[in-house]
């Protein structure tokens, strides 16, 4: 501070160091030179971008496995419209913040990948205008048929019919989910399998149960037409009171997940 | 300019004499970091009078949030003070956790303090950034404001999946943990964070021209900042050892070691306020290296169920924010929307000084004023 | 000064295109120089509203560096700007200075509505005091949507934008034919803003699904 | 937490402060505001110099139900009432002593609020007070520089009132806003 003017110096060292830093020093984040590339035709609508080419642009962008930006919908392998994991159940189109979603049920009802018969959305229309990617469609959708894409490029010159996207335009396969996000997809796969996986030990549990319970009464009938003994009857029947509920009869609120495919699991 | 003319002549007449000019700042202009508006008037160069004008972002934050379920308000109180979505998640889910009985576990804990506190650092090396822009170093010092900044957004994109707008926080704890090897990533920013300090503090603060344009600018007595409400790094640096870390214990803040920098003098002006958040941030990594090294492994969301449903109640939940003390307000009535939805901005009642501290100053000196009080204007007019 | 019918944004389809290739060389020549220069030097104002104005700003530092196309002179002034990032929330009481620093800026001019709030109010279009889409009062060349959109959005409309200053037609092209545009400001009243909406730029849309008695309704209301 | 403040003396002190025990706080008479918030202020034992937060609530005619258990087990359907009325709530702390929050509300007519302005015992009062006129409609007597604040000088009614009924401003839009539309559509028939 003794030297008038050494602040300057200073700062100009700074500065310097900054600018020579800046060529080989990661540190100092060196520009990421995204550019669009149209291919000589202006999309018109934010659907008419390529669908999946968003694991693409990680080079140049800072587009991370983890970023997220618009929803999308789900399928498995195979035709998105046979293999679309939606059911309309419009729980996301109640719980989004901004209002954006729009879902029309369809009338019939039709079979997904081995599941039993469902709704599935005539019509899913999402407004990108409104649409805050805040992510609580996500966190609602009990049949993980949602998810967020990181696709960003979809400026367009259109307002209304522009920036709505259809569900055409949301259909995304499963594979695409995890090459933008392996480690979620991951997870969530796994998730999906374990409760499957659960929910198929409980069944079968149930089933054993049953079939236990039914044998013990037929022994307890047996033996009660043998004994005539109050307690020889009431035991066995406690044993299937204790013996998992059955559930079976209970998932119309429970998610029905469409089976999955090799690969995936 | 048809108002000129007559005062042209009068100056002519008299000599020195020179008449007030009013002086409409605003809304679009670069200095008032958003959609603010001073009305001044000048008498020459110095500000004789001053009134802000507000209102240019009011979105009606507080009506839609009566009209629509707790959890859906979440995403938009990421938008009121836009540069710390972190900290605005928290006061909120803070609020609305003393209306049911909710424990928050370890881990979520941990990364409550960890967000909140990179937070900080983000907001307060931006409005670094920006208040030596006002200065008048265009450019520069912004520039290396902001690449800190994106670091510490890389991460909270990686935890959230957005870089602004969280939305991390969930009442009961997180909406998600953190991936693989995050902590990690965020221990290496936070090493770094001190050697880029260094730098700043070295290009900043012993510049002979921001000492010369900040001392003794924007005085702000210890006795106006209490009545005032003013929060935060202003109240600090006028004079009073104030911080809701420190008094309200929030969160974990108890198991940390840290010290509230504060102004000694009891003049308050904007070198002393850029200052207390220069030190501040140094703190903060204190406070990150400490979490870093204490987190554990855990589950991150409490036993919350997925109605949230209060009773009749009311609450008011407080954090320190890197601008202040952000409160919500909240009034349940038993149903699934809030019945009164009410945010404490703290950069709006830290403008209630503005036209005391302006006053007498130079109109040159009014923009560092403003930018060194740190407004966000999502925040002010809500 | 009078304001043309005409939406400034002029998309040549394939037939247009093979006309005016027929319509001589030399036109499309000076087209085409017009457009390189003017598409290589949009030059945006510095004109912030509320969360994506910081990242408006991310876009220009360095480390997504706007420069690399031309636009890195963010001026504050609208008298030295040929792009308006409408980036923000655009409530009522800023629509009339939104709309006078748009008279302000010479031809020629584009605006990009950037992010949902300046598309169609967005998440905070339910509330009181927010306009519905700033392309009530002014024309707006290419949306942005994203609630905010990241940095490289930004780089991709403006790039969007330089591909259809490109193929623009200077003497259909407003900038050229109608002089400097400007368009009426709306004025505060009781609870909303007079005019509504600016028939010249913008018609509220119709809806298909709708029956006629709710039409008429709709049309007595506004 | 910070240490809650002890109320008692404040009762004691002003026998027409009344106390709610539901939700915890100090209800003002109108006329005596400014005086027991200079007292809460000054006092060696409260020294509650920093008004964090200034709320207006504004309440409609509502009814309550509640359902109990009696002493036979039976569920019985209590209905509350909640008369209409207008409120003006202050959180206080003491910086000083590091203590609060100690919540005090005035309570105003809804039709006329008639509120005294404690700007001049706080002055962090003055802009919160002067939104809560701008969006409740409440009048601070004694307040400054009482203007609208948020919304613009011609601006009519009081947006945050819950009877307030917002311009009707939307058009058709792709999505599910017909549903909005049905519902300002009505919103203006009854208005």
């Amino acid at each position: 501070m003794s030297i008038l003017g050494s602040g300057i110096f200073k700062g100009m060292a700074v500065t310097l160091k900054n600018f020579v830093g800046s060529y080989f020093d990661k540190e100092r984040l060196t520009t990421k030179e995204y550019a669009w590339r149209t291919d000589d035709k202006l999309p018109e609508r934010a659907g008419d971008y390529p669908k999946e080419e968003a694991e693409q642009l990680r080079d140049t962008t800072t587009v991370t496995h983890y970023s997220r930006n618009f929803p999308m919908l789900l399928h498995d392998k195979g035709e998105p419209m046979d293999t679309v994991r939606c059911v309309a159940c419009q729980i996301c189109e109640r719980e989004c913040p901004p209002q954006c979603i729009y879902i029309e049920k369809s009338k019939d009802k039709k079979e997904r990948g081995g599941n039993k018969a469902q709704f599935y959305p005539a019509t899913f229309d999402i407004d990108v205008s409104v649409c805050m990617s805040c992510q609580i469609c996500v966190e609602v959708c009990p049949f993980d048929a949602i998810v967020m894409n990181s696709q960003f490029e979809l400026s367009t010159p259109d307002r209304f019919g522009g920036l709505l996207l259809r569900r055409d335009d949301l259909l995304k396969s499963n594979d695409y989910y995890h090459k933008i996000h392996p480690e979620e997809a991951a997870a969530r796969d796994k998730r999906i399998a374990d409760e499957k996986a659960a929910k198929e030990a409980k069944k079968k549990a149930a089933e054993a149960a049953k079939k236990k319970a039914a044998e013990a009464k037929a022994k307890a009938e047996a033996e009660a037409k043998a004994k005539e003994e109050a307690e020889s009857i009431t035991k066995p029947a406690e044993s299937t009171a204790d013996s998992p509920s059955p559930p079976p009869a209970e998932p119309p609120v429970e998610p029905d997940r469409p089976k999955k495919e090799g690969g995936t699991e | 300019m048809t108002a000129a003319a007559p005062n042209y002549e009068l100056i002519q007449q008299d000599g020195l004499e020179t008449s007030l000019l009013e002086v409409s700042m605003g809304p679009h202009h670069p200095s008032t970091h958003g959609v603010f508006r001073m009305d001044v008037k000048l008498d020459g160069e110095t500000v004789v009078d001053l009134k802000p004008v507000f209102g240019y972002l009011h979105r009606n934050h507080e009506k839609l949030a009566e009209n629509m379920s707790y959890l859906a308000s979440m995403p938009f109180t990421d938008r009121l003070d836009y540069f710390n979505s972190m900290t605005n998640n928290w006061a909120y889910a803070l609020a609305a956790e003393q209306l049911i009985e909710i424990e928050i576990p370890e881990r979520a804990e941990y990364l409550r303090v960890i967000m909140s506190e990179l937070t900080r650092l983000v907001n307060h090396v931006s409005l670094v950034g920006f208040f030596v822009n006002d200065l008048g170093a265009l450019g520069t010092p912004l520039l290396y404001a902001f690449r800190e900044r994106e670091k510490i957004l890389d991460l909270f994109e990686q935890a959230s999946g957005a870089r602004m707008m969280c939305n991390y926080f969930r009442f009961g704890g997180l909406r998600c943990d953190v991936p693989e090897g995050w902590l990690d990533r965020t221990r290496e920013v936070v090493d770094r964070f001190p050697k880029f300090l260094d730098e700043y503090e070295k290009l900043l603060c012993e510049n002979e021209i921001i000492l010369s344009r900040t001392q003794g600018v924007g005085n702000l007595s210890k006795e106006l900042a209490v009545s005032a409400g003013i929060t935060g790094p202003m109240l600090r640096a006028s004079g009073v050892n104030y911080d809701i870390r420190k008094v309200d214990r929030y969160g974990i803040y108890d198991r940390f070691q840290f010290q509230v920098p504060y102004s000694k003098g009891d003049v308050g002006d904007c070198y002393d306020r850029f200052m207390v958040r220069m030190l501040e941030m140094r703190e903060s990594i204190k406070i990150l290296n400490q979490a870093l090294d204490g987190i554990e492994d855990g589950p991150i969301m409490g036993n919350a169920g997925k109605v949230f449903k209060p009773a009749k109640a009311e609450s008011y939940g407080r954090v320190e924010a890197p601008k202040g003390e952000l409160g919500f307000y909240l009034v349940a009535d038993g149903t699934p929307k809030p019945y009164r939805f009410r945010v404490r901005p703290p950069s709006f009642i830290n403008l209630t000084v503005l036209r005391d501290m302006c006053i007498g100053q130079q109109v040159a000196d009014a923009v560092i004023i403003l930018g060194s009080i740190d407004i966000v204007l999502g925040e002010v007019d809500r | 000064m009078t304001t043309p019918n005409t939406s400034p944004s002029v998309e040549l389809d394939d037939t247009t295109r093979a006309e005016l290739e027929r319509a001589g060389v030399i036109v499309s020549k000076v087209d085409f120089l017009y457009n390189w220069a003017r598409g290589g030097s949009v030059w945006p104002l510095t004109f912030g509203l509320a969360c994506c104005a910081i990242e408006m700003i991310a876009s220009a530092t360095s480390r997504f560096d706007i420069s690399r196309f031309g636009s890195e002179v963010f001026r504050p002034s609208p008298r030295q700007a040929d792009l308006m990032i409408v980036s923000g929330t655009v409530t009522k009481k800023m629509a009339p200075q939104v709309v006078r620093i748009y008279n302000q800026m010479p031809e020629p001019k584009w605006v990009i509505a950037m992010g949902a709030c300046a598309i169609s109010g967005g998440p905070f279009k339910q509330g009181y005091n927010v306009l519905k889409g700033i392309d009530r009062y002014i024309p707006v060349d290419v949306y942005l949507p994203g609630c905010p959109p990241r940095p490289e959005a930004v780089l991709q409309s403006l790039n969007y934008l330089q591909e259809k200053i490109r193929t623009q037609d200077i003497q259909s092209d407003p900038a050229f034919t109608g002089g400097r545009r400007q368009y009426p400001v709306p004025k505060f009243t009781g609870t909303d803003l007079e005019p509504p909406y600016n028939p010249d730029v913008w018609q509220p849309p119709t809806n298909p699904n709708a029956p006629a008695d709710e039409e008429q309704e709709k049309e007595a209301t506004a | 937490m910070s240490a809650p403040v002890n109320h008692e003396p404040v009762l004691q002190r002003f026998p027409e402060v009344e106390w709610d025990e539901e939700f915890g706080t100090l209800i003002v008479p109108v006329a005596k505001a400014a005086e027991v918030a200079t007292w809460l202020r000054d006092d060696e034992s409260f020294r509650l110099d920093y008004c964090s937060n200034v709320t207006g609530i504004d309440y409609l005619d509502r009814e309550f139900k509640e359902k109990i258990k009696n002493e036979e087990g039976k569920t019985e359907t209590i209905i509350h009432k909640d008369p209409a009325r207008m409120e003006v709530v202050y959180h206080l702390y003491s910086m000083e002593k590091r203590t609060g929050p100690l919540v005090m509300r005035q309570r105003l007519e809804r039709d006329k609020p008639e509120a005294q302005s404690l700007t001049a015992v706080w002055r962090s009062c003055e802009l919160q007070e002067r939104e809560i006129f701008d969006l409740y409609g409440v009048n601070f007597s004694g307040h400054p520089d009482q203007r609208r604040i948020l919304m613009w000088d011609e601006f009519e009614g009081h947006p945050m009132r819950k009877d307030y009924v917002e311009p009707f401003d939307y058009e058709w839009e792709p999505t599910p806003h017909d549903e909005i539309l049905e519902k300002h559509q009505k919103g203006k028939v009854i208005f």
